[in-house]
């Protein structure tokens, strides 16, 4: 599905990335984890073409997307969430979750502007049911209309989620899903990336939560200082010498 | 050649205003981070106090005292309402402090233009210009005037304690601190709304001088001056990158000189036009600033 | 005073960032001439502790008592005067003032005596000396986290609190940070660590506190927590 | 209908226009002032060819809107996605350069402007009604395509550039397009407005088109609430109209009026009058009607 090649990124004479190389399989739930600072958001940033990687490539099947517009990586089927759990806190959470389907053609510009005064736009219809039964399968209907500024966290992560898997992306980047999360939430957060796997996205998930990932995950690669310096499935994660001496410092 | 002298030293003592009024604006958004973009009418507001003053008393002295007392006043007096809206730096659209800035200068531009004078311009006496004296230096074509030496020398040495009381002092120290990562400085014990007064009281000092020194070398003043003004040092911070105070006297100093040029050889108002073409040139080509933002 | 070695005491201590509940009924205490680590995974709670203590947040219930005084919801100024200083997490160091000036800010409160400080300073920190009027921006990472706990010593504290000091150094240079804190405890400063390479903080503190998602879930003396399998299961969740 | 009536209703259109058009690309969050010298332009445009070469008034509309458009768009393609500063630096410089062409070139009448602007229909009266008719037929239209706009993928999208860039982004959204569409559009609209305006007063001149304007324009934005169309739609014409039920001696002071009007919103409630769930209350409140009927 994805495959990093060498990728290594620098902030002046920082290296937050240093050649790192990893593939993403179809299917299959893939985990990132590394002590803090070992540069896994900045991972995220440079897939999905908020930083320009300093070296290396990254292929998403067998196009090459280093390089490319953000907003053209996202159109090829990348979507992210974010840490902080970004929502427009204008809008209800409905719309929140439509804003996540941007597919702007020239044929909508008739739709959108020039259709008949009162009449209901199709398309903006069927966004919205896409959207409601999105909401439905997280268990938030009921929350559609409410405005995302009154939210408590962990609703706008769910939500964030939604807007994310809403236009059915080939690969879902979910960063740290489950932060400030207490611990039946963060279960539910393990379930849903579950089912958004069963829909046929290949999700990647970054967090520190390790009971819930090494839980979902089915293979981990484990940063640190920009390395990559393991992958493997879970439980050879929690044996490996080289892991434990980099969270635990254990000789 | 000679007017091409001439009109160099003029624009380096209008350049020296255009320094002393972007120094005052990079303070505010560094420090207390609001873009102040009414500091200029502020700066203009103090001149006509200060012209009241010295109609009211015939006093020199007292008139260049209460410009710089009413400067500090009215800085000290909205500081209250954008600390309001700064409450939770960071969350806060910076852009708001600007928008609050454009009505505070609505409103003082147009009590000058209602009240003072009736709203036709002001004109200071002789005895603070020294107009009268005649010119204090002049080599042919090129005169240089009582008040452009006066202008110069003083924004010089007020830049130079500026720079002095950034770099060398411990309130220069806490300023730069917390220009540089306010949340940072909070941990290591730096009062951030303590500071951030003492930087709307200092800023209030150097409108002050701005207001007397413009009033020395400009000899008058008209209620639109300050939003001219605005607009220049706005675009002076932004070319020279926001917030950078060693930019924002260069390209200060240049725009003076560039203006003064023009003014030498193109009649009516093209200077201001042309001044706001090279910066617009200068914006498209590098919107971070020539010498880098500081923000 | 009944707890006079208590240097720090927090009782039921509860913190919330918006909606987030950050931490859930803290309670632990620092004694004099102790240091005390604080284990577990990023996001666990570690940072709030420490910014709540030195004022930087308010807290929602519970109460923090330095040196015998109630000081939750005083300002970090009056903390810091009060006599204890945070090395913040990733250094906290400002990159574009000189060594000097950063040194400096640690003494803002009180500037009296700081070129003796100074001096002391630069004995203890013959780098730093050297490099006095660098920018702080060209110094290594090693020698950063130097200048943060150096910038520490300068206010005079009797309580530094140290963030995460290990985060993104090279082993060998974790072993030097490690044995300044050492030695500092030595000298009498009372030290309250937050660290995620768990093992070698336990092996120079005296006890620790085991903290999952705002709670304690364990604590004891060092020997203790270092043959516990709780330590591990915080960290990789198995 | 009296002159003063007239002046009044005319005159509250073409601010309905103006702040629609600052309120359109603040939708990204950009101050793009830049309309106010798209108003100047196609108003001497406007009186221009009307005058010498007699163009009729509905040509001279269409070409005028779409010569606000044209340097909307050739000015977008610089400062499509710069931050706001620049925009509202851009904006000045454009009413500079144009005052100062507008006041020194001896063509475009100096600093008394053109004066005598032909009327559309030989009447007064008629003039008068057909302006008004168009005016707010104008306003009618905006108003109409902004609505489309808002409740639109096109106007979540600029939402989310609003609160943040990479957001929207990540949906895929062409930050620097929309910024490009919306900035063309909100000159298209200056232009149109500085057409009816050369037209309604029949003369133009340098001092109408200050930096005043702008500080009206922001108050009836913010006044109003930025969140949506119909904060700047009802606060043009109270703002506008009560200063001149004022005591003649408050009258001139109206600028300082709305200078602390514009302060107290923003410090008090920063999102202005009418905000969005304000809007959709009001909203469902008018089709649960429609339902029960």
């Amino acid at each position: 599905m994805l495959s990093i090649k060498g990728v290594s990124k620098h902030f002046g004479g920082l290296k937050a990335l240093k050649e790192v190389s990893f593939n993403i399989d179809d299917n299959q739930i893939h985990g990132i984890i590394g002590p803090n600072g070992s540069g896994k958001t900045t991972l995220f940033n440079c897939i999905t073409g908020l930083l320009d990687v300093t070296a290396g490539n990254i292929y998403l099947d067998d196009t090459e997307i280093t390089g490319i517009p953000a907003h053209e990586i996202s159109n090829l089927g990348i979507r992210r969430t974010f840490q902080q759990g970004k929502l427009v806190p204008s809008m209800t959470v409905v719309e929140n979750v439509m804003s996540g389907i941007f597919d702007f053609s020239r044929n909508d510009i008739g739709d959108t502007f020039f259709r008949r005064p009162f009449s209901k736009s199709k398309k903006e219809s069927e966004l919205r049911a896409q959207a409601i039964e999105m909401l439905d399968l997280l268990g938030l209907s009921a929350s559609a209309d409410r405005w995302a500024s009154d939210l408590v966290w962990a609703e706008r992560q769910f939500v964030q989620i939604a807007r994310a898997v809403v236009s059915k992306p080939k690969l879902l980047l979910l960063d740290e899903p489950a932060s400030g999360m207490g611990h039946a939430e963060t279960q539910e957060v393990g379930e849903l990336i579950k089912k958004i796997k069963e829909m046929g996205i290949t999700p990647v998930v970054v967090s520190h939560d390790m009971k819930m990932l090494m839980n979902v995950a089915e293979m981990v690669t484990v940063l640190n200082f920009g390395d990559n310096i393991f992958e493997g499935t879970p439980t050879e994660v929690q044996k490996d010498p080289g892991v434990l001496e980099a969270y635990l410092g254990a000789e | 050649m000679e007017i091409l002298i001439a009109q160099i030293f003029n624009g380096l003592s209008i350049g020296s205003i255009y320094v002393l009024l972007v120094t005052g604006f990079n303070l505010l958004l560094l420090v207390a981070m609001i873009i102040h973009f009414s500091f200029p009418v502020v700066v203009v507001f103090s001149m006509y106090i200060s012209w009241v003053v010295m109609t009211l008393t015939g006093s020199v002295t007292l008139g260049v005292v209460g410009g710089i007392a009413s400067a500090i006043i009215v800085n000290m007096i909205t500081a209250p309402m954008f600390q309001h809206i700064m409450k939770d730096r960071g969350s806060v659209d910076i852009n708001a402090t600007m928008v609050i800035s454009m009505g505070m200068g609505m409103v003082i531009t147009d009590i000058l233009s209602h009240t003072f004078n009736q709203g036709f311009p002001i004109a200071f006496p002789d005895a603070l210009t020294g107009n009268d004296q005649g010119a204090l230096i002049s080599v042919g074509l090129v005169s240089i005037s009582r008040g452009q030496v006066l202008t110069l020398v003083i924004g010089v040495l007020f830049v130079a304690f500026l720079f002095w009381l950034l770099y060398k002092t411990r309130a220069g120290r806490a300023f730069r601190a917390i220009a540089e990562d306010p949340n940072g400085a909070k941990l290591v014990g730096i009062p951030l709304l303590k500071t951030g007064f003492q930087s709307y009281a200092l800023t209030g000092i150097l409108g002050g001088v701005t207001a007397v020194l413009m009033a020395v070398l400009l000899g008058s003043a008209s209620a639109g001056l300050g939003d001219q003004l605005g607009h220049k040092v706005l675009a002076v911070s932004i070319i020279a990158g926001l917030g950078n105070l060693t930019g924002g006297l260069i390209i200060g100093l240049l725009l003076g000189i560039l203006e003064a040029i023009i003014q030498g050889y193109l009649a009516g108002s093209w200077s201001n036009a042309i001044a706001f073409i090279v910066m617009l040139v200068v914006i498209l080509a590098k919107p971070k600033g020539v010498f880098g933002s500081k923000l | 005073m009944a707890q006079n070695d208590s240097i720090l005491k927090i009782n039921n201590l509860s913190v919330a960032y918006g909606h987030v509940q950050a931490l859930n009924d803290i309670s632990l205490d620092v004694k004099r001439g102790e240091i005390v680590v604080l284990v577990g995974a990023n996001g666990a709670g570690k940072t709030s502790i420490m910014e709540t203590v030195l004022g930087a947040n308010v807290p929602v219930s519970g109460d923090i008592e330095f040196k015998g005084m109630h000081i939750g919801g005083v300002p970090v100024d009056k903390n810091v005067r009060n006599g204890m200083f945070l090395v913040p997490e990733g250094r906290g160091v400002f990159s574009s003032m000189t060594v000097m000036d950063n040194l400096l800010l640690g003494a803002h409160h009180n500037l009296k005596n700081s070129t003796e400080k100074l001096e002391l300073v630069f004995e203890s920190f013959p780098v730093l000396g050297e490099r006095r009027t660098q920018v702080a921006g060209t110094l290594s990472g090693g020698e950063r986290q130097m200048l943060a706990i150096a910038r520490a010593l300068m206010s005079s504290p009797e309580m530094i609190m140290v963030d995460e000091p290990s985060i993104g150094l090279a082993p060998i240079i974790v072993n030097d940070i490690f044995e300044i804190l050492v030695n500092l405890n030595k000298e009498g400063y009372s030290i309250l660590l937050s660290e995620q390479n768990v093992y070698k903080a336990l092996k120079i503190a005296h006890r620790g506190y085991v903290l999952e998602t705002g709670k304690i879930t364990k604590s004891g003396t060092a020997e203790e927590l270092l043959n516990d399998e709780a330590v591990r299961e915080a960290y990789l969740g198995a | 209908m009296s002159l003063t009536l007239f002046y009044y209703l005319a005159i509250t259109a073409i601010y309905i226009l103006m702040s629609w058009s600052i309120y359109i690309p603040y939708r990204v969050g950009q101050l793009h002032f830049m309309t106010v010298a798209n108003m100047a332009v196609s108003a001497y445009f406007a009186a221009l060819m009307a005058i010498n070469f007699a163009w009729p008034f509905w040509l001279v509309l269409i070409a005028g809107t779409l010569l606000g458009a044209l340097i909307g768009f050739l000015v977008s393609n610089a400062i499509g996605d710069a931050p706001c500063f620049a925009v509202v630096i851009v904006g000045f410089t454009f009413i500079y350069l144009t005052k100062t062409i507008i006041e020194n070139v001896e063509a475009f009448g100096g600093p008394l402007g053109i004066f005598s602007i032909p009327k559309v229909l030989s009447a007064s009266a008629d003039n008068r009604t057909l302006l008004l008719i168009v005016a707010y037929a104008l306003v009618l239209i905006t108003g109409f395509l902004i609505t489309r706009f808002d409740h639109s993928r096109l106007g979540r999208a600029a939402s989310a550039i609003f609160i943040d860039r990479d957001l929207a982004v990540s949906f895929g959204v062409d930050v620097k397009k929309m910024g490009m569409f919306l900035q063309t559009w909100a000159s298209a609209v200056g232009g149109m407005a500085g057409v009816m305006y050369s037209f309604i007063m029949r003369s133009v001149s340098p001092n109408h088109f200050t930096f005043h304007l702008i500080g009206i324009c922001m108050t009836m934005l913010f006044v109003g609430g930025y969140t949506t169309m119909w904060g700047a739609l009802l606060a043009a014409p109270i703002l506008w109209g009560f200063p001149l039920i004022l005591p003649e001696a408050l009258q001139s002071w109206n600028i300082v009026i709305y200078g602390v009007l514009l302060i107290v919103v923003l410090v008090i409630k920063p999102e202005g009058i009418i905000t969005r769930p304000m809007v959709k209350k009001i909203e469902s409140l008018l089709s649960g009607k429609r339902k029960k009927v």
